[in-house]
């Protein structure tokens, strides 16, 4: 967060963003399963003004050796932003932020997939940001859980995320560029929507409770939302996987062993 | 494989414990195990701290130079926060650059620091675009027995507390006291099965299945948070930490103080 | 080990499919497979495009900035060739830096653009051994199925036709096109046994002995090559390569456009 | 190539060059063999104003692990400038440059020796350049040839390489530095003159067809001049090792089990 | 040693120093041995103005595993100055100063060490130099040798170490920072008392032959006085171990099995 | 393991011939194998020199170009050294950056040039504070069979002595040689059992106990002192090595010279 901040006008009298939105209103989310052919399994989403690309390898051996779990397999994520994802080019190889942006998707998703299936082994996840506007960290995680189920890896659940913040002195769903660097705090949260659990949680800014309470109550609809597009991603893949004589429109196929 | 073996049973007899109320050295679920810090303990630092909670004990130094603002803040001193995880302090550390532990550590007290707007940056400019304060805050682990992240926390806030502005020695005028606005305080919490414990020692970090830490300020606002591990926490569950941490900020603020 | 066997195996199938005048996916020898070019898909860079070549799929951005130019060439820009062969596009594909595939890549990309002098870099000076514009090439293999260096080549000059310089962000005047001179094309054989076979997918290359990349520009006068893998070339197999590149790249060059 | 050409004369009246050669002859290029003790065989070459060592070690143990090939040995080639080799101070260590010649000359010897005799080992070819003039890759991959040969390791022939290159309009062979500088194009290659097989082809700059042609046609010629004094700085090393009993000029002891 | 030297005084009339100390007085040296719970064995150190901690793991698995010895332990110790211990911030991270005085520090301890003992395992030692005056590596050394001994590593003696120099004209003992930074010649040594065996010595500057005479009888003094100060923080740390019932001053209980 | 016993077999041969007083290439203790020395042999550095000391082969270069000075030094020339243990001297040395066999090696050339005040650093400002010549001292040894410590050191000398300050390239007026004052030399020895050995050969290194090097100036002032490996030397030893050393100095300074 900036803290230059509060002189610029994020919601006018109408309520409406910078870009028209309403406060609790996602940006346009679209995702597409199996985009890859190299990869066991991928997405390509667009979200706003953001393009990620995700892609899984695995359950496979795990290199080195030394990080192999003899019960479980490990997650091993790795958040990149392609040098030209932003405004001012970002030198190629890991920075300290996508180092901690790679552990905290790592084990927001170790949570949901069945690991202790696969000892000894690794499922790498790769997520690559190909424009960035905000967001790309829930982006990415969000593209990965649906790149793990298109690899065909057995989850008890999808992960949604998304980022809620504060601009102008408003609590506002899915900040974009401009509202994130110039707004007052920032929530990306992902959260299971059958469940309420959340994975993946961080804050910076200054939110007082009662707004804290209300940025949740945005995270938590949203996810729903995001859960229902990630859904439909892969129905659209098994569906044209299958072919013609197998698209109904039945949950069955998705994997929610626990469901 | 025998760690593997080792860790499960601890596992068990930690939960067996927990089952009955109880933590391994005998505290409540929101007690913190005892805090010393020694404060301006490093003579070649600006400003310095060494603390300690339990057995867990870290040494935090600032160091100040001259230098040039970044381009998008020309009014603002800079802050860089660095943690060395070195292998002096645990079998399990290796030498090197810091890993993702170290980097998530050092990110996490940076932002408590930075979110909280704790240090007044501005009162840290020189000559705006040209000249501002760039402070380096170095944090090394000596010891490790859990709950790094407040220790590191305590140790810098107190060093900043405790550090001077060099200014004659860059002949920019007198001496004066890091300009800071703020105290905020952090908490970590951890949950095993259905427990929440404060300040996890190294063993029951070990077994723990989620952990949040929370930064608040003196009016108990929200500076920053950060959940960690595999694990699910409930919404229910993420209330009851923050205000708990509400609670203990008090008693903590001033130990650290 | 178990490579090893599939890879004698594939490479008998190959081998015999050859001999019978046939390439796996039914390709004649001098065909390329479906090419598709998607121009300025990155709105965070001045130029950007992605190409798909089959089921190779390759995004390249071209970022511009103003800096010093080398002391050599004080009056004009200065080009950066980077690629990326990123764990996503394939399973041997490792994270760290470019290694040496990686590394051959882009300095043969480099060179088929460098040397074809397609960019007026004499037009990307500013003022004259202080200011030129400087491009970062940044190259992403996103899915790899053969024929890289042809796929980046094709990216990276569909990339510069669709950049602007921009000049208004950095108070330089208007925005304008980035000047190019040339429009290069390369092409890329491999040799199996006694064919030689344009464009080879992934399976071909895994199996080939000797691969030749040659850049030509519209006169049909050479720029460039790049001989690659152990095997050997006679002058009579470099000479029919390079007529066959000749005649491919009017077609190629309209694809690309 | 610079693109800064064409103004300095490189060309007299009379055909000759800046230094005095035709336009098809080649700098003076001394080769001698067997010349360090630790390494398994090794060649110091100078070549006009280059000054080059090789040196090679193997078969033996392939380090890392994963790079051994169960069926034939791996060829690892470094070649490497040394700081003061060339007019300002080059920083030690691999830069990107001397990583791609590198790769391309492992290749190219890869060609020659009889890699299958030697399972799941490498053989570890250093080139040294202890001062650079223009050519220094082919003059690597020279001394390399006769290098390995030194070491005895079994080769179907010997790798003679040259460039040619283009200046104030003419075809030239075995650029100088200078010629190097402000020509404007270059082309090195490896060819044995037994087979006429190419082995290493780069180019760079701006040829014709017809331009191709002669270049080609030198290179061909001078691979054949270079092969002779590989051969002959062989002879001389064997020569020494047997000391006089041995002193023919017979070709039988040279490594062409091929020939 | 700076060249810019010997306009400053360094000795007073009376031959006292700046700090008031004699020619041949050393610094206030404080050891307290057994301080930290995760290392097997460590030590603090107070000495002048620099703090230093040591701390040591082992014999443990040698990694990695190529560097592992067949017949005994090998030593690895890491010096390293924290960032802030210095007047001018040093960047984390081994630099070719710290490399240089971990691999001698290293040596003069495997001397005393019995490695024979614990054939291909590692002994590692970790000095984290907190604040710098002068004399680091040699407080270092004499840390690290009692932590060696608080982690119970058989040992046939201990090392102290001291570092004589010149400044002004006089072989002075112990040199603080600003005899150092002004001084013109550093000698730091580790001596055995017992022996008189030299286990570490390094020397920069300028010293006749005389001066070294005396520098040596100044140092071999001062390590019999640094001797017992770690005998001592040993016999603290033994006693309040053993608790109240075994608080004697008998050496029996100190590492030295050859005494 | 074959190494192991391959070096005890050696040991014990080096030690069987030592009781008879004798080494195995039938030198005497203090006697240095044959030393040549060829300067100026790389015409694209401002000094260098290719020493041997029987077998072992070393090339060293000096590069000058001009920079600024440390702060804490603006009248003085700034000296760079840097050794590099290439894996084409020896099978046991890995390519990449310096370990601390090498980082040792250059420091302690480094030190004996350095702090003998060899070069005149004072001649080597061009404007105080601003303007200094940089020296850098490159090393690359080519055959490693022992005692690279004087080898080096030797190449050092012979180059700095052989050095061309490159002034009218650089348009500061004319050309000049290195501003030299003194002519430092430097000696090692090692101890194998009870037995001082100068100059030890590769075999020797391997079973030597201690090792001590000195350098020493004109007058029979030390200047620069080493001790290394992990046996102990006595005060006698040591004074024993200094004065062999201040013995061979003459006859070795004449040889470099």
């Amino acid at each position: 967060m900036s803290e230059i901040v509060d002189d610029i006008k994020f919601i006018d009298e109408e309520g409406k963003r910078i870009d028209g939105r309403r406060v609790d209103e996602m940006r346009p989310l679209k995702i597409e399963a199996g985009v890859l052919k190299r990869a066991d399994g991928s997405a390509y989403l667009e979200w706003g003004d953001n393009k990620v690309m995700a892609a899984v390898y695995g359950p496979r051996e795990c290199h080195p050796r030394h990080m192999q779990n003899p019960s479980r397999a490990i997650i091993q994520c790795r958040y990149n932003m392609m040098s030209f994802s932003v405004s001012d080019r970002k030198r190629p190889g890991p920075d300290r932020r996508s180092i901690e942006i790679s552990k905290i998707i790592s084990e927001a998703l170790e949570n949901v997939v069945f690991t202790e299936n696969f000892p000894r082994t690794s499922i790498d996840v790769y997520i690559e940001v190909l424009q960035a506007n905000a967001g790309t960290r829930v982006a990415g995680l969000t593209a990965a859980s649906v790149a793990l189920a298109d690899a065909g890896i057995p989850m008890r659940d999808l992960v949604p995320a998304v980022a809620v913040g504060k601009a102008d002195g408003h609590i506002i769903l899915d900040l974009n560029g401009k509202e994130d660097n110039f707004g007052s705090a920032d929530l990306p949260i992902a959260m299971i929507p059958r469940t309420g659990e959340v994975l993946l949680m961080q804050m910076d800014g200054h939110m007082t409770m009662e707004e804290l309470d209300l940025a949740l109550s945005y995270a938590k609809k949203a996810c729903q939302e995001i859960y229902d597009i990630q859904r439909d991603a892969l129905h659209r893949r098994y569906a044209s996987q299958a072919g013609t004589e197998d698209d109904n429109d039945d949950d069955d196929d998705l994997p929610d062993e626990e469901a | 494989m025998a760690d593997e073996v080792v860790s499960q049973i601890k596992k068990g007899h930690i939960h067996k414990l927990l089952s009955m109320g109880r933590r391994m050295d005998g505290r409540s679920a929101d007690e913190y195990r005892s805090i010393t810090v020694e404060a301006g303990i490093i003579g070649s630092a600006q400003g310095s701290a060494r603390v300690r909670i339990g057995n867990t004990d870290v040494v935090v130094g600032v160091k100040m130079d001259v230098g040039s603002p970044f381009p998008d803040t020309p009014d603002r001193g800079v802050l860089t926060t660095n943690a060395e995880l070195i292998p002096m302090a645990s079998p399990t550390f290796e030498p090197g650059p810091p890993d993702q532990n170290a980097i998530e550590l050092s990110r996490v007290v940076d932002r408590g620091i930075r979110e909280s707007e704790m240090i007044d940056l501005q009162k840290l400019c020189i000559v705006e675009g040209e000249e501002v304060w760039i402070n380096f805050l170095d944090i090394y682990v000596l010891d490790y027995d859990g709950n790094l992240f407040d220790a590191c926390f305590y140790g810098a806030v107190a060093a900043l507390r405790n550090t001077i502005v060099p200014a004659e020695k860059h002949e920019k005028g007198d001496d004066y006291p890091m300009p800071l606005r703020h105290y905020p305080i952090q908490t970590t919490a951890v949950k095993i099965e259905n427990s929440i414990l404060f300040d996890p020692a190294l063993d029951e970090e070990m077994v723990a299945d989620a952990r949040l830490t929370v930064t608040t300020d003196e009016n108990g606002d929200l500076r920053a948070m950060q959940k960690g591990l595999a694990g699910a926490l409930t919404l229910d569950e993420v209330n009851e930490i923050i205000d708990t941490s509400l609670r203990l900020s008090k008693g903590l603020r001033e130990i650290i103080g």
